[in-house]
Parts: structure tokens; C-alpha cells; sequence
């Protein structure tokens, strides 16, 4: 009745509100860490390291030491950072576009498993948004070929098509039943409803013994 | 002589690099820029070798701000210098038209190795990245 | 009909997902932050300390100004860490608990008008994640006061009751038009929706000119 599809939506843009909002979190956090942090730790290691070279050799070992630890202690914070900032946000998407950014998600994949990638040649026509959402299902679902196929290999895909963009990720593993997912996980319930966010369709095709496909078809 | 030119906005930064770079024989800076808008007004009037250029900046995207680099100024060598991690994003500067990356907290003795490698036409990058071109 | 209420069960578990995963990310970031991070920059600091100290006056004018400039850097980077790390992360909750960390919350709003507040002295038995959702519907509510009802004064209390915990935020500021509000803003969705998770009961009651207020009737 009336009162059940009042709630849907109600919950529908609850989930949307709860989606943008981590995004926003994650990119403010994102942004103090790389430029606040960062810029303090990168000048703290550059005014440890003219430290060291302005006392030269003329001071006692254990000085020496210390300088050393301390420049590496302060290294391994910058490490940490730069890890930190990497998990919270793809900053390619801005500066190089999607294609960039899902070519270096691929690369990163690469190191367990060969990723075929396919993407149209001319820039994709995407807003930000839209863009951010087609990365975090790719980013799912590689992440799920991981964990759970057994594949020998992906495709990743990003192709224009008359209205619309599709993002595929396709793996020839283990495949699974896609019938109850939502009792398993929440990743697919979340691509789901980030494509639900834009109109657009997700695709979820798996076939035990045979892989798994996953489409994005995002209007534009 | 390698004209250098420091595009970062962070101005302790510019000033860890110059003092880094002050010491070195064979290198002179030409200008410091703390945005995009800026770098792109000083290389009009300075000729320039090198220029190391951080990724983010306030203004405008430094990848936006090398591609605008190498239309206008080809012969400028761009060495960027993040603290975004090589192994994910250096790839694509190179490819889009960058000579170098190097991380911010690299060491200065691999800070001049670049400069000089760029400088030469060379591309500067870690074995690791190498690998993967 | 059916497929609709199979729809609301799906976005109802998606949203509490969605809130479960992002505190565990802020817990995942905060705990980085605060281990790694914090535990990296106070040796640091205590190493650039021991090298001022160790190097004392024999050593030239530039020198002691750069180590006292890196000294200061580095705390700028602990407080900063400290500062991200109180933002995701309740402080106190864990340590001292759900009323400590109320009343230092009250404190905090306390620069803004006077934040009367009353909470049952015996220890309230809670599990980590209830208190946690308390705290964020405190926190939600007391921006909200802040934000909107240009109130003169408000009560936050946490009072044990037989069967359950009582939260409570009273202003006496202008009041709004509870229906629609779903139209307007996500804070108050989301914290009905938080107290969905737990069973508990969102009382949310307002009257134009006589003020807000907001209880929680958290089962335990
Ligand atoms: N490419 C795949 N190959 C084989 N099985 C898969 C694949 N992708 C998903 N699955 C199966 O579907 C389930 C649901 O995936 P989903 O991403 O929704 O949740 P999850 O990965 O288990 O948990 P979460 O993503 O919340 O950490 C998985 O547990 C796994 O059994
Ligand atoms: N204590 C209050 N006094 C007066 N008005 C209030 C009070 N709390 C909420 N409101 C009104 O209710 C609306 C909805 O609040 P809600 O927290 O859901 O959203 P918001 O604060 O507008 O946005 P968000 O919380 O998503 O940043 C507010 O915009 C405000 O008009
Ligand atoms: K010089
Ligand atoms: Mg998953
Ligand atoms: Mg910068
Ligand atoms: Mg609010």
C-alpha cells in the first residue's frame, strides 16, 4: 500500500543521502591528510634530512643515529599517508578522467591476476558523480574476482554505446548463484543501488564453472 | 646551466626544494609558482628546463596544467613531484606527457639524479613503473 | 504488495550496511591515525627533542632555529592526527563511555548556550554499538539545536528506565513542522533509521515557538 511505498522512498534516499555522504567524508578526510599532513611531514623530512647534511660527519654517533631514526620515522608517516589517502580516493578520476583512473585500478589487479582492459577511445562524457560510482563498482567488483573466483583472468571495459556508457567486469572463475546475494554481502546490494542512484541498469550474469559479468549501462 | 622552476602551493615545500637545489652546481632557479595560473604567467616570460610540478594544486589540476605545459612550452621537461604514490599514478603522467615522477619525500641525491636524467631528454621513473611500460 | 515489501526489507538493510560500514571505516582510519600514525610522530618528536637537547648551544644559530622549526611541525602534525582522529571517532566512548563522552559533547556546545545536562549515575549497560548510535543521534540533535532552533538553553540526559535507556535532547528554541521532514534534511532520517537498528524508538516532537525535543527509547 500507499504507506510501504512511502517508506521505499524514504529509505531509498536515506541510502543515496548515506552514499553521498561517505563519499564527502571520505574525500574531506582525504584532502586534510594530503594537503595539510602531507605538506607538514614532507617539510619535516626535508628540514630533518638539511639537518643531518649541515651537522655532517663532525658529531657523535649516537646523534648520527638519532637523526637517522628520526628521518625514517618520519618517512614511514609520509608512507602511511600516501596508503591512507590512496584507499580514500581515486585522484586520477579528477585530473585524468575515468579511463586513466580505471586503467591504474587495473594495473593495481594486474599483480594477482592478468586484467584485460578495453576502453573507448574518445573521452567519456560523464559527470563526476558518475563517474566516481562507475569507479567504486569496478573497484567492487575486481575486488570480488579477488576474493572469490578462482579466475585465471578479467576483463575490464568501459565503452560509449548510443546513450549511454557500460562498464563491464568480466572474470572466467568459479562463478556463483546470484539468487538471496543480499544474504551474502553488501558490495553487490551497493553497486546496485549506486547504479539505481543514475538510472542506470545493473547487470549480474554468473554461471557456476564459468565466471561472473557485471555491467554498469549508465545513461548519459 | 639547468633552469629549474618549483610549481607547489605549499610554500615550506618550494622552500625545502630551493634549499635542496641552491647547493647544486649546474642548476639555477628561475621562478617558484604557488598555482597553476601563476606558472603559466611565469613561463611565459622565463625559459625553463625543468620544471617540477606538484599534482595538486589550488587553482586548477596539475595534470590539466602539464598537458597546457607541453602544448605551449614542448621543450620544457616536466618532472612531477607528488605525494601520491608512484606506483599508482605514475604511469599515467608519463603518459600524458610528464619525463619524470618522483615522490616529495625522495631523497635529494635522487632529487638531482632526476633533474639531470629529465634534463638529458631522459625519462626518470623506478624499476618498478619502468617494468610496466 | 509483495515485491514492494521485499524492496523496503533490501533498502532497509542496504542503509543499516551502509551506516555499519561507515563507521568501521572511521573506526579503520581512526585507529590508523591514532596507532600508527600517532605513535610514528611522537617518537619523532621526542627524537627531534633529544637531538636539540643533545646538540645544545654549540651549534650554530641556523641549526637550532631549523630544529626548533621541525619540532614545531611535527606538533602540528600530532595535533592534527589528534584532531581527525576525535572527528571520526568518538572519543571517550570506548575508554570511559557512553556518559563521558555525552558530557564532554554537552561541553563542546556548551561555548554556543548553556547545555543543561542530567545522566543516571550507576553505569548504563549498553553494547558498544548502541552507545555509539546514541551518541551520534546526541550529536545530530545538538547540531541541529545549533544549526537551527535559536534556542536559549537545552537538556541532553541519558536516564536508565526499567527494560530501557532514555536519550534525550530538549530545546527551547523556535520548534519546525515535524511531517515532511524527510523532504528536508538527512540528519533526522538518519537517525530514525539508527534507531531502527537497535529497535528502539525515535520520539520526535516540536512545536513552533516552544521548542524540539528528541529521545531515543533504546531497548536493553
Ligand atoms: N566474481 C565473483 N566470483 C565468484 N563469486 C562471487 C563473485 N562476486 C561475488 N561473489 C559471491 O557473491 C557474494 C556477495 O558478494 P558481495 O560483494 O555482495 O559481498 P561480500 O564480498 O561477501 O562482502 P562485502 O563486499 O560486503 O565485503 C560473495 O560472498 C561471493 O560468494
Ligand atoms: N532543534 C531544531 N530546532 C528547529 N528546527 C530544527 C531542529 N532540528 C531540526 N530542525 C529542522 O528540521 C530540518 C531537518 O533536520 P535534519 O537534521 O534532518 O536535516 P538538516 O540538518 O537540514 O541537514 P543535515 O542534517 O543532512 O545536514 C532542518 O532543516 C530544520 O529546519
Ligand atoms: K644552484
Ligand atoms: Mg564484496
Ligand atoms: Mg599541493
Ligand atoms: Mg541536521
Amino acid at each position: 500500500e500507499a504507506k510501504v511505498q512511502a517508506r521505499t522512498v524514504e529509505l531509498s534516499n536515506l541510502a543515496t543521502n548515506l552514499t553521498t555522504a561517505q563519499e564527502a567524508e571520505r574525500q574531506h578526510i582525504a584532502r586534510e591528510l594530503h594537503d595539510e599532513m602531507g605538506s607538514a611531514l614532507t617539510a619535516a623530512k626535508m628540514d630533518a634530512s638539511w639537518l643531518r647534511r649541515s651537522l655532517g660527519a663532525h658529531v657523535d654517533d649516537s646523534i648520527q643515529e638519532r637523526m637517522l631514526r628520526l628521518i625514517e620515522n618520519i618517512g614511514s608517516t609520509i608512507s602511511l599517508t600516501r596508503r591512507l589517502v590512496d584507499d580514500l580516493q581515486p585522484p586520477l578520476l579528477k585530473g585524468l578522467g575515468l579511463v586513466e583512473a580505471l586503467r591504474s585500478l587495473g594495473q593495481q589487479f594486474e599483480i594477482d591476476m592478468p586484467v584485460e582492459m578495453h576502453f573507448s577511445e574518445h573521452s567519456v562524457s560523464l559527470s563526476p558523480e558518475q563517474s566516481l560510482a562507475l569507479f567504486r563498482v569496478a573497484q567492487e567488483s575486481l575486488t570480488n574476482v579477488r576474493k572469490y573466483a578462482k579466475a585465471s583472468k578479467v576483463e575490464l571495459s568501459l565503452i560509449e554505446k548510443p546513450g549511454m556508457v557500460v562498464l563491464s567486469v568480466r572474470d572466467n572463475g568459479i562463478g556463483f548463484n546470484t539468487e538471496n546475494i543480499e544474504l551474502h554481502g553488501h558490495g553487490i546490494a551497493g553497486m546496485k543501488h549506486r547504479a539505481q542512484m543514475f538510472n542506470a541498469r545493473l547487470v549480474l550474469a554468473s554461471c557456476m564453472g564459468q565466471g561472473t559479468r557485471i555491467e554498469v549501462h549508465m545513461p548519459i | 646551466m639547468i633552469r629549474l622552476a618549483i610549481v607547489d602551493d605549499h610554500a615550506i615545500v618550494r622552500a625545502g626544494f630551493r634549499e635542496m637545489l641552491n647547493e647544486e652546481l649546474g642548476m639555477s632557479i628561475q621562478f617558484e609558482a604557488g598555482t597553476a595560473e601563476e606558472a603559466q604567467n611565469l613561463l611565459r616570460q622565463h625559459n625553463c628546463d625543468v620544471l617540477m610540478l606538484d599534482l595538486s594544486l589550488p587553482d586548477q589540476n596539475g595534470i590539466d596544467l602539464l598537458r597546457a605545459v607541453k602544448q605551449r612550452h614542448e621543450e620544457t621537461q616536466v618532472l612531477i613531484i607528488s605525494s601520491f604514490s608512484e606506483e599508482r599514478y605514475a604511469l599515467s603522467m608519463i603518459r600524458s606527457g610528464a619525463s619524470g615522477y618522483l615522490c616529495k619525500d625522495c631523497d635529494r641525491s635522487d632529487l638531482i639524479n632526476a633533474i639531470h636524467t629529465v634534463a638529458q631528454g631522459r625519462r626518470y621513473i623506478s624499476a618498478n613503473t619502468a617494468e610496466l611500460l
